[in-house]
């Protein structure tokens, strides 16, 4: 950092609070969640985003609305056990079909995951239509293609499917790591006796899979 | 759909299954409602009224089988995946059944078991996990976002967006426009003859040098062989036409090769 | 009031605290200003619609978002002094058009791709609004000149549109067979159609204008 650049945060950093009313009132405006970076980007220079964020995530805690980790985002979302009283705003959900959800948590927990790899979970076909109502969604993405022969294209959930789930990162999916202990996310059986619990680091895929961490 | 057999969201897989009779029943009537061997299999499969890790495979091959050879006396329609099933499994119970042969490379019966377990209890578990994914708090249904959509009009900007989807199909469409295309003679492939004399008379004013009658092709006519072949017989004909009428001079080096035009000269070079 | 509602009353009305709650869920969810006596609606049986919101304007007071009055009714607004950090979500958002839509494809898929290309393919000519809207989303950008006749411009897109798709790269596009396989095409091949795999046409004629393959 430059003199220059120093002089100019040292002059023109609002205090922390304002900071905080400024992220308050930035996230309050945002539909969609915001990373650390991108409110960095939005406030004043010499800023610290985290900081002002951890200050109102404290002042949230327990209140109607709080703010919720998203993937690598932030956003404002009402508390999940005020929901009764929201029925009216509630918006009528297509119901999925059974292959939808299947398919869906398929993706989820063995993302990155190639249409093979979902058939042969599920024995079956994938029907026309399925990924694409997934897809149309914005529930899952294209993911890099799978460098095996015919290099297939894989999937990936996103960021929408976390907010939709409110989930933090894909490694809170529920029961994922009783899963993966139990070798269940793994393409063949555990090696030996099936009812030994898998060592844990055997999930070399998974570890892989989650690879990025959010941030 | 059966939804009292399928619908796993409401019976979880250590739920104690109903009582026998009742889903013998149901497999006789709802043979439509599985979703392949595999789904058949796991409903067979609970009956057992054990931990699936415990399963007996040799018994639920025999239950396997029992249902196909039900159905059939029923005469109910099984797709072909199911008999592909039977027979499989068939083959696996003599496996298990008969001692194990000399190691002949393949996977003993036991490991093919195994695999089969596994395949089994791993369907579960994505039934169990994608119930307990579609039963948490979810945004727009128990949890919100802001519900306006704006709180400053200071600066209005479009902002334009696509989904991926949209892209995807927005590609299918062109791509597959010509297999929905009903049959009709295309116009938008026709390059007429009153364009070709057109275009060729504006053309050959300039054309001093022998030029190939390919060169003369208009812009957006010389990559679709459709295109390119009207765009091709119009301005051959063209060309006669004017070499009629005296203003052009056409060469051929012999049959088939290609033709040149040039304008014509009225010095008398021409051939 | 009966003696049966107001026991009711008595029981079920839950703490002022609790009321302020989920008066700002409620008024952070709604589309469109609420007046005490809609609020009064969805609250709890017995509650103070009125002692609620004057806590909630309370502890809003001086906050990046406000308590703000807006005719009969009350709704969350950021705080006036801080627009100038809401510039960016002042925007509108709209649907690219088809045309738009199937341009962007053909450059995704043929990059780099000329004017005449990608009207050859769309069987229409382009309208410059669509390129335009393209290169001004910086979903595209200008690619080399062909070393063709006339040198036309290309056009390839950018590491925007990758962002925005959610794609790693553009050679993860998917071709028309697995389009086809995902059910994003209703259409089956006609019989004896031999064009089956992606990107890659079997027109020699288009293989050559484009030139590069996204392989």
């Amino acid at each position: 950092m430059t003199l220059m650049e120093n002089a100019e945060a040292l002059f023109d950093a609002p205090p922390p609070a304002e900071q905080e009313r400024m992220v308050e009132a930035i996230l309050f405006a945002s539909a969609e969640p915001l990373s650390l970076a991108q409110l960095g980007e939005r406030l004043p220079h010499g800023s610290d985003p985290g900081a002002a964020l951890e200050l109102l995530r404290e002042r949230y805690r327990g209140r109607g609305v709080s703010v919720a980790r998203i993937g690598p985002g932030w956003a404002l979302r009402t508390a999940p056990d005020l929901g009764f009283l929201m029925r009216r705003e509630a918006k009528e959900t297509r119901r999925l079909s059974r292959a939808a959800i299947e398919t869906l948590a398929i993706i989820a927990y063995h993302q990155p995951a190639t249409r093979a790899g979902i058939e042969e979970i599920r024995g079956v076909s994938l029907s026309r239509g399925t990924i694409d109502i997934l897809l149309d969604l914005e529930w899952i993405q294209l993911g890099r293609r799978r460098e095996t022969p015919g290099r297939p294209i894989t999937f990936v959930t996103t960021v929408a499917f976390l907010d939709h789930f409110g989930l933090e990162s894909a490694r809170d999916l529920p029961g994922i790591k009783e899963l993966r202990d139990a070798g269940l996310l793994d393409s063949t059986p555990p090696p030996g006796d099936a009812e030994e619990d898998g060592p844990e680091d055997q999930d070399g895929g998974i570890e892989d899979m989650f690879g990025d961490e959010p941030e | 759909m059966p939804e009292a057999v399928l619908d796993l969201e409401t019976q979880p897989f250590d739920t104690p299954p109903r009582d026998q009779a009742v889903e013998a029943e149901m497999l006789n009537v709802n043979v439509d409602g599985f979703e392949g061997p595999l789904d058949l299999l796991l409903m067979l499969a609970r009956t057992q009224k054990v931990d699936l890790r415990k399963i007996s495979v040799l018994q639920l091959a025999e239950q396997y089988l029992a249902f196909v050879t039900e159905a059939r006396a029923l005469r109910l329609e099984l797709a072909a995946d199911y008999l592909v099933m039977a027979a499989w499994l068939t083959w696996l119970k003599s496996r298990l059944l008969l001692p194990p042969p000399h190691d002949d490379g393949e996977p003993s019966g036991d490991e093919l078991a195994a695999r089969l377990a596994f395949q089994l209890e791993r369907l579960e578990a994505m039934r169990r996990a994608a119930a307990q994914l579609m039963a948490r708090d979810r945004l727009g249904r128990d949890f919100f976002a802001r519900g306006m959509s704006e709180t400053v009009t200071v600066r209005r900007r479009t902002e334009w967006t696509a989904s991926l989807a949209d892209l995807l199909r927005g590609y299918a469409r062109v791509k597959t426009r010509d297999e929905y295309r009903p049959l009709l003679v295309d116009r938008s492939a026709i390059f007429s003859m009153d364009q070709a004399l057109e275009r060729l008379k504006a053309l050959m004013g300039a054309a001093i040098e022998w030029g190939q009658l390919a060169s003369f092709l208009p812009e957006g006519w010389t990559l679709d062989p459709a295109r390119r072949r009207s765009a091709i017989a119009s301005s051959f004909a063209a060309a006669l036409e004017l070499a009629k009428l005296g203003q052009v001079e056409i060469r051929q080096e012999e049959s088939f090769a290609p033709l040149y035009l040039r304008a014509a000269r009225h010095d008398g070079g021409g051939q």
